[in-house]
């Protein structure tokens, strides 16, 4: 049975990483999961220098998920040169930085410094819908999308997956453009722009008063996404939001995705990536499927 | 430390303490080397509040693999919790977070201060203090808890433990006021304090311990997703930059919930 | 205690209404709910002539919601008139008639042949994502928006609510356009797009592919659009998506709604109107609030 | 026909009757007036999942204010149902739907057919039918159930109501083949057919039916979120345009879910 899968050349073990922000560096769900199973590990954004994120209270449950507002608090790429990237050489498992900015100087400040360094892919957030500059600035209009991806393409040193907003009209038109900029791989989708109001203290539960939803109740309009920027783009496509279970990803990968990421239910099960592996082995065995690949994108019209 | 694991825990017993206020003992591998002041998350099994539920570990009994929550009945997840009866399972998370240093009681006079839901893992500590060998006790224990009313919960188990002041809101038992009321009204001294409540209350334990030259540990509350450090979701902000976060950011979580109130900006 | 609110001049004795096409013409729940404590009965979308809609499945389930496309079958306005509004007038109850088409002609139609009707107001469906021709189309360019809003109102004898999709990227910007071309209030929000696969049979699980995601998954996107319309118009606002309980429905008049409407949790609770209601009045006794309308939008900046 | 509504029922009894297959009473106020092919919706506790389920009657005992209910464990819901013990509570909501016509049996030869998990509404109509005063109980009842397997689930039930012929795709009881294969082996006649099953094994019996110029009416499925005829999510084709809907389409969950099969387009 073959589960390894392919995005720019380079193979992972299998399609089961960890999305973004929900994971630390790896280190903290070590305890937890064996990192050396995962295909690949996505770690939090980073940006050129340390960021503080937002006040808080950041985050804030709702049904079937949560609202975040980090705000993208980060060591900076130093930090993650010394520290976490040197941690995660250790394991048998895929690396992709995840990178964040206010401006697009940051982005190839941050992947400039990276050119030389043990990552697999870099993985662009221009959709983190929680800093005021730059970042979903960037993922929430065609052409601004396209421009970024272009200059960083010239910088990146390592394939560049552009991540993608759903909070947008038209995802396909914004898959597209990565594409025709010379993106490499696209990731969708990051959370989706939201508020909740304590109806006790009569204010904004977030201290940012919006934040991103994450989490099962997503999945549906992920998995729409998903499906339609498979068939807007030829570039592979990297699938989250709201995976829990091996069902879950086995549908965002009928639906394009040729690598999933488990997001916000890491912190409701921090087994949950072991497990979503476990099981797409089992529905492969139990539906005759000998290799992964022939089940990415094999629903559609 | 152990390993952190998400685990099965069996009910025991619960039983109402307080209005509102339940008491409940698990069954649970996590019992081992427990530090006062750490911490579990409880899911809740309802499928729409998918986050673990931070609560202080009240007490442990190693021997018979048992740990003691004390917590307040104030949303979704804890009226869930309430309703579990002996031999029920809940989900755990844990342990968590640092606890208290009670290597700074040896030899000193240790001051415990709990207001509200912030009471119960001060059980542990002060039965943990108490306990120790000679040579790193402290010279004495006193405790000053508050309460809103005449509902004292844990107050006995308290008594057998060091030597309590009570302040209440209400001004029915002990000092009326808060725990500082208490502890001028009983010229309580301390050469540390170790407390936990809410926000107000340990920033005006701050500023005191600060003024009488006293060294403080507190233990903070912040909303938290995962509980173990890799959301930065409950975050607090600190006087320098922190090791982990290269920002003036901490982790409420993993570097916490207890830190020196000097390093803290709260 | 005061719980009646006013829209375009039409008082409404409490906020408290029903969403379109989750609660039929009101003859489906009058074995469950009093039609009469209602503040109104939105309908189920209307066209000039009948429409067969989509075929089946037409509706799953998801995580803490649902996914419809329906695809607004309805018997058409000249049945509405002659069977459902007579039905309706009955109670003592507002009438809110939701209009679909699929030109700007259909929907003049109908909003012509019920100008003297017994109807409050005019809901405009521009939102439906579950119909290939208009609707949808109408309502994720803020031109179409304008245009469609602006010929509506020449025609329309009573006030038009326009009724705003999620599917977009800036929700304000549709709000504004909807205000600038005369609409008299917005209701939003209609269902997020989203997509479901059945992983055993590796179809998709609605025979339309897509559908429309509502219920208490969406409600954190549902009460961030509202707050940023009510930020962005002067206009009022029906708000809805996942409303189940009152604490969700005060969650929305805080952040600027008028009135909500309780959607796809009349499937799961055909009494959720009734303590929707009672639950208001509760909040408003604890809280000492002697008119509701010191609620709305008392959350912001 | 009674009001409809969302209540509580109390389960009386649930044990496995084959694998998969569960036989539940509830006690519930809706044990009244049922017809048999009426239906109910279970809602499962799980957060999560928010629809109401609907099964069909297998059962009434208006006495006891009792139903039953058999289903197939397939997916959250139904798995959820099965681990409910006698004393618990579901919540559920009925009566939903029409109901098989019986008027149209008297004196008539008629013949119930099910196949699989459409077994268990024809029991009660069964029963029903035997119980028919002279002058509108059919002259003969032939009971027809196709089987996957030897789990020939309800059998002994079946036959005290009348003359039970079984097909089994494997063959291991009965005919091997599905119902009509046991209708044709067994030279079974009727004048009217009751049928509930699997869509192919309806459009069989709609072709035998119109073939033979028998009368049949059979029992749609198809997923609903209502079930009160709101949501027009459980669609059935119809030849004629709908009195209701004005166009040609019917609503199981009120008009059906038994239909004429002359009317409907499967
Ligand atoms: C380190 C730590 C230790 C704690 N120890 C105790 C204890 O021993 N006893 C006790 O009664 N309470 C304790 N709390 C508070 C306890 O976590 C909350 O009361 C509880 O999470 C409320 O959950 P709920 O589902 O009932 O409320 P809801 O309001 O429905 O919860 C919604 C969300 O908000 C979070 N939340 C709500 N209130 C708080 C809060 N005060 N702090 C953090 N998160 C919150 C919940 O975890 C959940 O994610 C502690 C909190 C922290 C951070
Ligand atoms: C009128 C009617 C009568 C029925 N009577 C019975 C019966 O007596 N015994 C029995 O075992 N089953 C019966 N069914 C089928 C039963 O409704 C489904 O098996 C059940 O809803 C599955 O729920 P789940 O949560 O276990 O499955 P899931 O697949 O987890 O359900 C997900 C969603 O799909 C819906 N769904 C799944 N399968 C079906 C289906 N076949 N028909 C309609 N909705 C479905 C569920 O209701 C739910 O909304 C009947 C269906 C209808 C329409
Ligand atoms: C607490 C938190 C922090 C996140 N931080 C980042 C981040 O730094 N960069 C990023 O691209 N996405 C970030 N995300 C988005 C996730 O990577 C993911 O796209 C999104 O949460 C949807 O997946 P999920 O529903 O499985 O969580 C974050 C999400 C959460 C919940
Ligand atoms: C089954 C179904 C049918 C709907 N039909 C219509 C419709 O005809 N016209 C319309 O404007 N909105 C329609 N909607 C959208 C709802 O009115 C509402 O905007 C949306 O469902 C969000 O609210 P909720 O989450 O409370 O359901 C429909 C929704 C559902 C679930
Ligand atoms: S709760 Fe996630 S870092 Fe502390
Ligand atoms: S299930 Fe809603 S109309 Fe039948």
């Amino acid at each position: 049975m073959n589960t390894s899968v392919e995005i720019a050349g380079v193979s992972f073990k299998n399609p089961v990483m960890t999305a973004s922000g929900t994971f630390g560096s790896g280190m903290e769900y070590a305890e937890f999961a064996d990192l050396n199973r995962l295909g690949a590990v996505i770690t939090k954004g980073v940006a050129n220098v340390p960021w503080p994120g937002n006040p808080t209270p950041r985050v804030v449950e709702t049904y079937g998920g949560m609202l975040n507002a980090i705000g993208l608090q980060n060591p900076g790429v130093d930090v993650m040169i010394e520290r976490d990237l040197p941690y995660l050489q250790q394991f048998d498992t895929g690396v992709i930085v995840n990178v964040c900015g206010k401006s697009v100087e940051d982005y190839i400040e941050v992947v400039e410094k990276l050119s030389d360094q043990p990552v697999d892919l870099l993985e662009i957030n221009v959709s983190c819908p929680n800093v005021k500059e730059g970042a979903i600035a960037f993922g929430q209009k065609a052409d601004a999308l396209y421009n970024i991806t272009e200059q960083l393409k010239k910088h990146a040193k390592q394939p560049i997956i552009m991540k993608l907003s759903p909070n947008v009209t038209d995802i396909a038109e914004m898959a597209k453009a990565a594409e025709a900029a010379g993106a490499d791989a696209i990731s969708l989708i990051n959370t989706i722009t939201g508020m909740k109001i304590d109806i006790d203290k009569r204010r904004f539960a977030l201290a940012n008063k919006t934040g991103g939803l994450s989490g099962p109740a997503i999945k549906p309009v992920a998995v729409r996404m998903v499906y339609q920027a498979a068939q807007a783009v030829k570039i592979p496509i990297i699938g989250m939001g709201g995976i829990a279970t091996a069902e879950d990803a086995i549908e965002f990968i009928l639906a394009g995705a040729t690598a999933v990421a488990v997001g916000m239910m890491n912190f409701h099960d921090p087994y949950a990536t072991m497990s979503v592996i476990e099981g797409i082995e089992k529905y492969m065995q139990m539906q005759h499927v000998e290799d992964i690949r022939e089940l990415i994108g094999a629903v559609h019209d | 430390m152990a390993k952190k694991k998400k685990t099965q825990a069996k009910v025991l017993s619960q039983r109402m303490l307080a209005d509102g206020i339940c008491d409940l003992w698990l069954e649970t591998s996590l019992a081992e080397h427990v530090n006062p002041g750490q911490f579990i998350g409880v899911y809740p099994a309802n499928a729409s509040a998918l986050l673990p539920r931070p609560i202080s570990i009240c007490r442990v009994n190693e021997g018979r693999n048992a740990l003691r929550l004390v917590y307040r009945i104030v949303g979704k997840g804890t009226a869930e919790f309430a309703l579990y009866q002996p031999g029920e399972y809940l989900s755990v998370l844990g342990i968590l977070g640092n606890g208290f240093p009670m290597e700074k009681a040896a030899g000193r006079k240790v001051m415990l201060m709990g207001g509200g839901i912030g009471v119960p893992p001060l059980l542990e500590l002060a039965a943990q203090l108490k306990r120790l060998p000679e040579g790193q006790k402290p010279s004495q224990i006193s405790i000053v808890m508050g309460y809103r009313d005449a509902q004292t919960f844990l107050k006995e188990e308290f008594e057998e433990n060091g030597a309590l002041y009570i302040a209440t809101e209400d001004g029915s038992v002990g000092s009326r006021g808060n725990v500082l009321d208490a502890v001028r009204e009983n010229h309580v001294e301390a050469d540390v304090i170790y407390a936990c409540g809410p926000m107000p209350m340990l920033r005006a334990i701050k500023k005191y311990a600060q003024d009488n030259r006293i060294q403080a540990y507190i233990s903070l509350e912040e909303r938290m997703a995962c509980g173990v450090g890799a959301c930065l979701g409950c975050v607090c902000k600190t006087v320098h930059e922190d090791a982990h976060s290269h920002v003036n950011n901490t982790r409420i979580c993993t570097d916490g919930p207890v830190f020196n109130a000097e390093d803290v900006d709260i």
